[in-house]
C-alpha cells in the first residue's frame, strides 16, 4: 500500500477509495494499480483517451467486473466480491455509456426500477394484492414520479424509453439512479449525444444533484462540462493513472497534456 | 380479438351444422391413423372397411338400412385419439372400428365406454387393454403375451439356448420383450442380454457390438421395422452370422429394402398371416376384389382386422337386430361365435379378446419374400 | 366514463365462454379444453419467456414433472386428484429451480439448447421408467376421475368449467402480479438484465424465481391435464409440446395475456377446424414463425405498458 | 479390450458424420452469432436430394461406382448449398438488426417448415436408398470389423474438414470470414464485403451439412424426413463441446462425442445413450461454456 491515497480531508475518510486496482482480459491489462478516492460531496471527474480503461474502473465499481488485485471500499465497507445489486443497495448508482433503458417500458416503469429494492412485498402478497403491498406500491410511484420531475421529465411519465429524445433519454437514466437514492452517483459520459443546449441543462442539473448532497463520479470527454462541474480529476492512460487532482492542475500537467496530444514520436 | 374469437366461434358452429345428418343409415365409425407415422396402415384400414361396406349395401345393407362408415383421424397419436373419438360419439355411430396403436386405442377407450359405443381395435395388441373390465370394447387383434408365448415357443422349437433380447422402450416392444423374457427364464434358457436401443437412429453398431460380446445363439428384437431392418444391414457388414427373430411390428415389405436382400435372407418373424397368406374362401374372393380395386394388396393384416372387426359389427346388429350399442356388445359376446371373418374364425370371449391362436412364423428367403413356416 | 375496448373485448368474452357448452356439443366443449390445457401452459410458460425473457424451450419436462407426479400419488396413494394440485406444482417448481440453477446466468440462446436437453433428458428418463415409478412407455394409467364437493367430474363440459375456470384464476392472479414490483422485476429482466441489476434487481434472484413459478403452474396444468386423460404417458410430453408452447408465447406476443389466449386459440383450435389440412399443420406453423419475426415481432396482440390509472389523474392535477 | 476398442471405432464412424454437420453449426455461429436450427435439416436435405438424383438419373449406373457417386456428391453439395444461400437469404437477413429471440425463433420456423416441405414432398414414411450401390467390404484388422464404407466416410470426413480448415485459415476470404467472426463492424471498415462473407458461410455450412445426408443415405439406406433433428441437435452439441466458432474444435468435438456416445450405450446405457449426450452438453455449458478449444471473451458492458 505504498502509494495509498491520502485523503483531502484528514478528519473525514473518503466515500470511495481505490486501492491498487488490477484487472486483466486474457493478456490485456485494461487496469493496471489505479487507486484513488471520491470525498463525500464532490464532483470527481475520469478522463482519459479513448481505451483508458475509465468505463472499466466503473465496472469494477458497481461489481459488473470482478478486480484480479486490489481493494475497492464504499462508506467503510469493501465492495470486492459483492455482486452489482449488493452494492446499488449499498448507496451506489449509475449510468452507462451507451444508454440502457429498458426499451419497450414507459418512463415512469424504467425508474420504478431504481425503487425496487426499497419496495417489500414478493409473489404472494402480490397475488392477493394486499393493503401492505398497495400501500409500498403507492409511495414507490410518488418517489419515481419526484425523480421524473427533478429531471424534468413530468410530460413523459407514460412514454416509452424507446420513443424518447437522446438527450431525455440519458434524463431518465438519470433519474432511475436517483430513484435509488444513493449516496454515491457514478455518470458514465453523461453529456455523450448532447448538443451544447442540453448539455448546459445537464451541467445544472449536476449541480442540483451535488446540491442535494449526492457525491458524483462522472466520465466525460466534453472539457468544458469537466472543467466546470468537477472539484477533482482523474486522469487514466492505457489503465495507469497519471495525474490527479484540481481541474487547473490537471491542465497544466505536462503528461496528461502528452496524453492528450499526443508526442512527437506517436505522431 | 373479439373479431377473430367471432370467426372461430362461426367456424366451429358450421361443424356441428355438418354434423347433424339424416338418420336413415346405420353409421358406424373407423378411427384410422389417417396421417401420422402410421398413416399407411390407415389409409389400408380405410380401404378395406369402405369397400367391405360397399360389398354389404349391395347386398341390402343391414337391418335394411345402407351403411354409411364415419372415418375419424387420431393422427397416431392419444391426444388426438381422444378428440377424435369424442367426434364418433358425437356424430351417432352404432359402433367404432379401430385402432391400430395401443396407446392410441387406451386413450379412446373410456370415451366410447361411457357412451356406450362397442369398439373394436384391429392392431392394439397391448395385453391391458382388455384387463380393465370394459363391457364395450373388443378387438379382433391377438394379445401381446400370446405373441411373448408364441415367440418364446418358436426359440423352443429351433433349439436356440442363449437368448438375447432387445426393445426399442415402446410400450409395445418393451411389453413383449417382458413377456418373452418372463416365459423363457421360466423354461431355463438363458437370457444373455436384454436392453432397448433408441428408435429412429441410424448407427446400431454400438449395440450390435455389445450384443456380439453377450455371444448369444438367437437375438430376439421386439421392435419395429425400420430399426430391424438397420439392424440387419450392420450386422452383415459386421460378419456375424447369428439369427434375428423379430416380433409382427417387423412384419413390413420395407423391412427388405432397408436391409438389402442379402442382409434379410433368414430373418424369422411372428405375425398372423399375411393377407395373401389367408386361407379361407371369403379372404381370397375380398382380397381379389380389393385388389381389383386399388391395385395392390392391403398394407398389412393389422388392415385385414379392421375389416374383420367391421365384419362383426355388421354381424352384430343383424343379430342382435338393433343398432343399440348395449344390445350389439351383448351379441358380440355371447352369441357370436366361429364367425367367419377373412383372417379365420373370429369368437370373443368375456374380456372382449378374441379366442383362438392367429400367429405364423415367417422367414425371409433369399429374394426377400416372407414364406410362411410349418414348425 | 365509457369503458375501454379492452374490457369490453374481456367481458364478451367471459360471457361468450360461459355459456359456450350449452351451443357445443361434446367434442367442440373437449376441443375448447384442449384449447383452455394449452391457454395454461402457454401462460405459465408465459411467466419465463415472455415476462422475463428466458428462452425455455423444455417447458414439456415441468408440465410433465406435475402430470407425473399427480398421476403417481392418484393411482398409488389413492390422492383425490385435485389434491395433489399444490403438490405437483410444487414438485414441479422445485425440479426447475434445480435444474435452472446452474444454467440461468447463460446466454439467451445457450439456455435455449439446454432447456431442450432437459426437456429431452426428462422424456428419456419417463420412457426408461425412472426410480420404477413412471410406467415406462406405457405410462400410468386409471387415473382417478376429480371430484368437486362431490360431484365427479366426467363429461366434457364439466371438464370445460373446471380448465377454464383454472384458467380465469390464473388470469386474474397473473394480472396483479404483472401490476406489482415482481412483475416489473420481471420485465427489467426481458429488456435489459444488465441495467436491471444496475438498478438494484437482483437477477438471478428474479430469474429464478420466475423458472420455478411457471413450472409450478405448468405443473397444475399437468395435474388438470392427468385428470382429463386418465392417462398419460411420456409421448405427450415430447420436444415438439415445448415448440408449440413456445410458439404460442411469441405469437400471441411475450408478456401479453390476451395474446396467449388468442395464440393458443389459433394454434389448437384452427387445425381442429381445418382438419383436412392437419398434415400442412406444423408447415403452416413454421413458415408463420418465420414472417412473423420478419412482419411483426411483437407478436399479435403486444402487451401494453402499465397504466397506474391513480396516477394519470394525479399528474393531470400537477399539470 | 477388443469390444472396447471395436466401440471406439464405432463411435468414431458416428462421430464423422456428428463433425460434418457441426461444421455448418459453428460457421454460422461464428459470423452470425446465431443458432441455425433449420441446419439439420439441410443435412436431411442432401439425404433426399441425393436419393432422387441417384434414382432418377441412375448416376451409378452410368458412370461406374467412383465416378457415379462423386459427382453425386458434388451435385447435392451444390443445391444444398443454394438451398442454404436462399435460406439466409429469406429467413435470417431480414433479421439482422433485430433482437436475437427473433432471429432464433425465426430459425426455429424454418427448421419446422424445411422439415414439414418434405414430408408433404416425399410422405411421411420411411425413404429407401437402393442396397446395392456401395461395394459392401469388410475389413478385419487384428479382430477388429471395419466396414469399408465406414473407414471411407471417416476418411472423406477428415479430409472435408482439413480443406475447410486451410480454406479458413489460409486464403484471402478464409481471412476475411476469421475477421467477420470477430468483429463485423471492423471487418467493414476493413473494406470485407460482410454480406458476401455471411453469404458464403451459408454456402459452405450446408454443402458440407448436404454431403453428411447423401452419406448417411448412402452407407445407412433408411432416411426419414425427421432424422435431421436428431442429428442437428448432436452436431451441435458437438459444436459446443468443441467450442462453437471454432473449425478444429467441431471436428474434436464431433469425433469426441460420437465416442462418448458409443462408449457410454456400451459401458453404462444403451436406453438411456441420448441423455448421456444431453448431460454432457449440459454440463459443458456449466464448467466450461466456451467449450474444449474456444476461449474465454469478456461480456461487453
Amino acid at each position: 500500500m505504498s502509494s495509498a491515497p491520502a485523503p483531502a480531508d484528514p478528519v473525514k475518510p473518503a466515500l470511495l477509495t481505490l486501492a491498487e486496482v488490477i484487472k486483466t482480459f486474457g493478456g490485456l491489462t485494461a487496469v493496471n494499480r489505479v487507486s484513488f478516492a471520491v470525498d463525500e460531496g464532490t464532483v470527481v471527474g475520469l478522463i482519459g483517451p479513448n481505451g483508458a480503461g475509465k468505463t472499466t474502473v466503473f465496472n469494477l465499481i458497481t461489481g459488473n467486473y470482478q478486480p484480479d488485485r486490489g481493494d475497492i471500499s464504499f462508506a467503510g465497507r469493501r465492495l470486492n466480491g459483492l455482486r452489482t445489486h449488493r452494492i446499488i443497495m449499498l448507496g451506489i448508482a449509475r449510468t452507462f455509456q451507451n444508454i440502457r433503458l429498458f426499451q419497450q417500458l414507459t418512463a415512469l416503469e424504467n425508474v420504478l426500477a431504481g425503487c425496487h429494492y426499497r419496495m417489500r412485498g414478493g409473489i404472494l402478497s402480490a397475488m392477493l394484492n394486499l393493503p401492505a403491498q398497495r400501500r409500498v406500491e403507492g409511495q414507490a410511484i410518488e418517489q419515481a414520479l419526484q425523480a421524473l420531475e427533478f429531471v424534468g421529465l413530468t410530460q413523459q411519465v407514460f412514454t416509452a424509453a424507446k420513443n424518447l429524445s437522446y438527450g431525455n433519454q440519458r434524463r431518465l437514466e438519470i433519474a432511475r439512479a436517483l430513484a435509488t437514492q444513493p449516496r454515491l452517483l457514478i455518470l458514465d459520459e453523461p453529456a455523450g449525444g448532447m448538443n451544447e443546449q442540453e448539455t448546459e441543462a445537464l451541467i445544472g442539473l449536476i449541480e442540483q444533484i451535488r446540491a442535494r448532497g449526492i457525491t458524483i463520479l462522472l466520465i466525460e470527454h466534453d472539457m468544458r462540462l469537466v472543467m466546470r462541474a468537477c472539484d477533482k480529476l482523474v486522469v487514466l492512460e492505457y489503465g495507469g493513472k497519471i495525474a490527479e487532482g484540481s481541474p487547473e492542475r490537471v491542465r497544466a500537467d505536462p503528461r496528461v497534456i502528452e496524453a492528450y496530444l499526443g508526442t512527437e514520436e506517436d505522431a | 380479438m373479439k373479431q377473430k374469437l367471432w370467426v372461430l366461434a362461426a367456424a366451429l358452429g358450421l361443424g356441428i351444422a355438418a354434423a347433424a345428418g339424416a338418420a336413415d343409415t346405420v353409421k358406424i365409425g373407423l378411427m384410422a391413423p389417417m396421417t401420422g407415422s402410421w398413416a399407411s396402415e390407415g389409409q389400408g384400414m380405410k380401404k378395406i372397411v369402405e369397400l367391405l361396406a360397399e360389398q354389404q349395401n349391395a347386398k341390402g345393407g343391414v337391418l335394411g338400412k345402407q351403411i354409411e362408415v364415419v372415418t375419424e383421424d387420431d393422427g397416431g397419436d392419444p391426444r388426438t385419439a381422444s378428440l377424435a373419438a369424442q367426434r364418433l360419439t358425437t356424430k351417432g355411430v352404432a359402433a367404432v372400428v379401430g385402432t391400430y396403436g395401443s396407446s392410441v386405442t387406451e386413450a379412446s377407450q373410456a370415451i366410447y365406454d361411457e357412451a356406450g359405443i362397442p369398439q373394436i381395435a384391429n392392431g392394439s395388441t397391448a395385453i391391458r387393454l382388455t384387463e380393465k373390465g370394459l363391457k364395450h370394447f373388443f378387438r379382433t387383434a391377438p394379445r401381446d403375451d400370446e405373441q411373448g408365448r408364441m415367440a418364446a415357443q418358436t426359440i423352443d422349437k429351433l433349439g436356440f439356448k442363449k437368448v438375447a433380447i432387445l426393445h426399442d422402450s415402446t410400450s409395445y416392444a418393451k411389453g413383449l420383450a417382458d413377456e418373452a423374457n418372463a416365459l423363457m427364464k421360466k423354461k431355463g434358457r438363458d437370457i444373455v442380454f436384454f436392453d432397448a436401443l433408441t428408435p429412429g437412429e441410424r448407427d446400431y453398431t454400438t449395440i450390435l457390438t455389445k450384443l456380439k460380446g453377450a455371444n448369444p445363439d438367437v437375438v430376439l428384437f421386439t421392435g419395429y421395422f425400420p430399426e430391424a431392418g438397420l439392424l440387419l444391414r450392420q450386422k452383415k457388414d459386421m460378419n456375424w452370422k447369428v439369427p434375428f427373430i423379430g416380433g409382427d411390428a417387423t412384419n413390413n415389405a420395407d423391412l427388405v429394402k432397408i436391409a438389402g436382400k442379402e442382409a434379410a435372407d433368414g430373418y424369422y418373424f411372428l405375425s398372423p398371416p399375411q393377407p395373401q397368406d389367408l386361407d379361407t374362401a371369403d379372404a381370397k374372393n375380398f382380397l381379389a376384389d380389393y385388389q381389383k380395386k386399388h391395385n395392390e394388396l392391403p398394407p398389412s393384416i393389422w388392415a385385414v382386422l379392421a375389416g374383420d372387426g367391421f365384419r362383426a359389427i355388421v354381424a352384430g346388429i343383424a343379430g342382435a337386430k338393433s343398432a343399440d350399442g348395449g344390445q350389439i356388445s351383448g351379441y358380440l359376446h355371447k352369441d357370436l361365435k366361429n364367425f367367419s371373418g377373412l383372417s379365420g374364425p373370429i369368437s370373443f370371449d368375456a374380456k372382449g379378446d378374441r379366442e383362438g391362436e392367429v400367429y405364423r412364423v415367417y422367414k425371409v428367403d433369399g429374394d426377400g419374400k416372407f414364406v410362411l413356416q410349418k414348425l | 366514463m365509457k369503458p375501454r375496448p379492452e374490457v369490453l373485448g374481456a367481458g364478451a368474452f367471459v360471457a361468450l365462454m360461459a355459456v359456450a357448452p350449452l351451443f357445443l356439443n361434446a367434442y367442440q366443449v373437449d376441443v375448447l379444453n384442449s384449447i383452455g390445457l394449452y391457454a395454461l401452459l402457454g401462460l405459465s410458460l408465459n411467466l419465463i419467456l415472455g415476462e422475463a425473457g428466458l428462452f425455455n424451450m423444455g417447458h414439456a419436462a415441468f408440465y410433465a414433472m406435475g402430470a407425473y407426479t399427480a398421476a403417481i400419488l392418484n393411482t398409488r396413494y389413492q390422492i383425490p386428484i385435485l389434491w395433489t394440485l399444490p403438490l405437483s406444482g410444487a414438485v414441479a417448481g422445485a425440479f426447475a429451480l434445480a435444474v435452472a440453477r446452474p444454467v440461468v446466468h447463460l446466454r439467451g440462446d445457450y439456455l435455449l439448447i439446454v432447456t431442450i436437453g432437459v426437456g429431452e433428458i426428462v422424456r428419456i428418463a419417463l420412457v426408461n421408467d425412472v426410480f420404477g415409478i413412471t410406467g415406462g412407455a406405457n405410462g400410468i394409467f386409471g387415473i382417478g376421475r376429480p371430484r368437486v364437493f362431490g360431484y365427479v367430474i366426467r363429461r366434457p363440459e364439466q371438464f370445460f368449467y373446471l380448465i377454464w375456470g383454472f384458467v380465469a384464476l390464473s388470469i386474474f392472479l397473473f394480472l396483479r402480479l404483472k401490476k406489482s414490483r415482481f412483475g416489473r422485476a420481471l420485465n427489467y429482466l426481458r429488456e435489459d438484465e444488465v441495467a436491471a441489476e444496475g438498478s438494484g434487481i437482483d437477477t438471478a434472484y428474479y430469474k429464478l424465481a420466475a423458472f420455478g413459478l411457471g413450472a409450478a403452474w405448468a405443473g397444475m396444468a399437468g395435474t388438470l391435464f392427468a385428470a382429463k386423460m386418465t392417462i398419460i404417458s411420456p409421448e405427450s410430453f415430447s420436444f415438439w409440446e415445448s415448440v408449440v408452447l413456445f410458439m404460442i408465447v411469441i405469437l400471441g406476443g411475450a408478456g401479453s395475456i390476451a395474446g396467449v389466449l388468442l395464440a393458443a386459440f389459433l394454434v389448437v383450435g384452427l387445425p381442429e377446424v381445418f382438419r383436412e389440412f392437419a398434415g400442412a399443420r406444423m408447415l403452416v406453423f413454421g413458415l408463420v414463425m418465420m414472417v412473423m419475426m420478419i412482419f411483426r415481432p411483437q407478436g399479435l396482440l403486444p402487451a401494453r405498458g402499465r397504466r397506474f390509472p391513480w396516477v394519470a389523474s394525479a399528474g393531470a392535477l400537477k399539470q | 479390450m477388443e469390444e472396447f476398442f471395436q466401440q471406439l471405432t464405432n463411435g468414431l464412424a458416428v462421430g464423422g458424420i456428428y463433425a460434418l454437420i457441426a461444421l455448418g453449426y459453428t460457421m454460422v455461429y461464428g459470423v452470425l452469432k446465431l443458432i441455425n436450427f433449420a441446419h439439420g435439416d439441410l443435412f436431411t436435405y442432401g439425404a433426399y436430394l441425393g436419393l432422387t438424383l441417384l434414382t432418377s438419373l441412375a448416376l451409378t449406373d452410368r458412370l461406374g461406382f467412383a465416378a457415379g457417386v462423386l459427382v453425386l456428391a458434388l451435385m447435392v453439395m451444390g443445391l444444398v448449398a443454394v438451398l442454404g444461400a436462399l435460406l439466409e437469404r429469406a429467413a435470417y437477413r431480414p433479421l439482422r438488426q433485430s433482437p436475437r429471440l427473433s432471429a432464433v425463433v425465426s430459425a426455429l420456423g424454418a427448421s419446422i417448415f424445411l422439415q414439414n416441405t418434405l414430408m408433404l414432398i416425399y410422405g411421411a414414411r420411411f425413404q429407401v436408398y437402393p442396397d446395392n450401390i456401395l461395394p459392401a467390404a469388410t475389413l478385419n484388422i487384428f479382430g477388429l470389423y471395419l466396414p469399408l464404407m465406414r473407414v471411407l466416410i471417416v476418411l472423406a470426413s477428415v479430409l472435408m474438414m482439413v480443406a475447410l480448415y486451410l480454406f479458413i485459415q489460409k486464403t484471402k476470404i478464409g481471412t476475411a470470414i476469421r475477421a467477420a467472426a470477430i468483429d463485423q463492424d471492423a471487418a467493414r471498415l476493413m473494406g470485407i464485403d460482410v454480406n458476401r462473407v455471411i453469404m458464403l458461410v451459408f454456402l459452405v455450412g450446408p454443402a458440407l451439412g448436404g454431403i453428411a445426408g447423401l452419406m448417411v443415405g448412402l452407407y445407412y439406406g433408411q432416411i426419414n424426413f425427421t432424422m435431421g433433428w436428431v442429428y442437428g441437435m448432436k452436431a451441435f452439441t458437438a459444436a459446443i463441446l468443441g467450442g462453437i466458432g471454432n473449425i478444429p474444435g467441431a471436428m474434436v468435438g464431433g469425433l469426441l462425442l460420437g465416442v462418448i456416445e458409443a462408449l457410454g450405450a456400451a459401458y453404462i446405457s444403451l436406453a438411456w445413450k441420448d441423455a448421456i449426450a444431453f448431460c454432457v452438453l449440459i454440463l459443458i455449458l456449466i464448467v466450461r461454456p466456451t467449450g474444449l478449444l474456444g476461449e474465454r471473451v469478456a461480456d461487453k458492458v
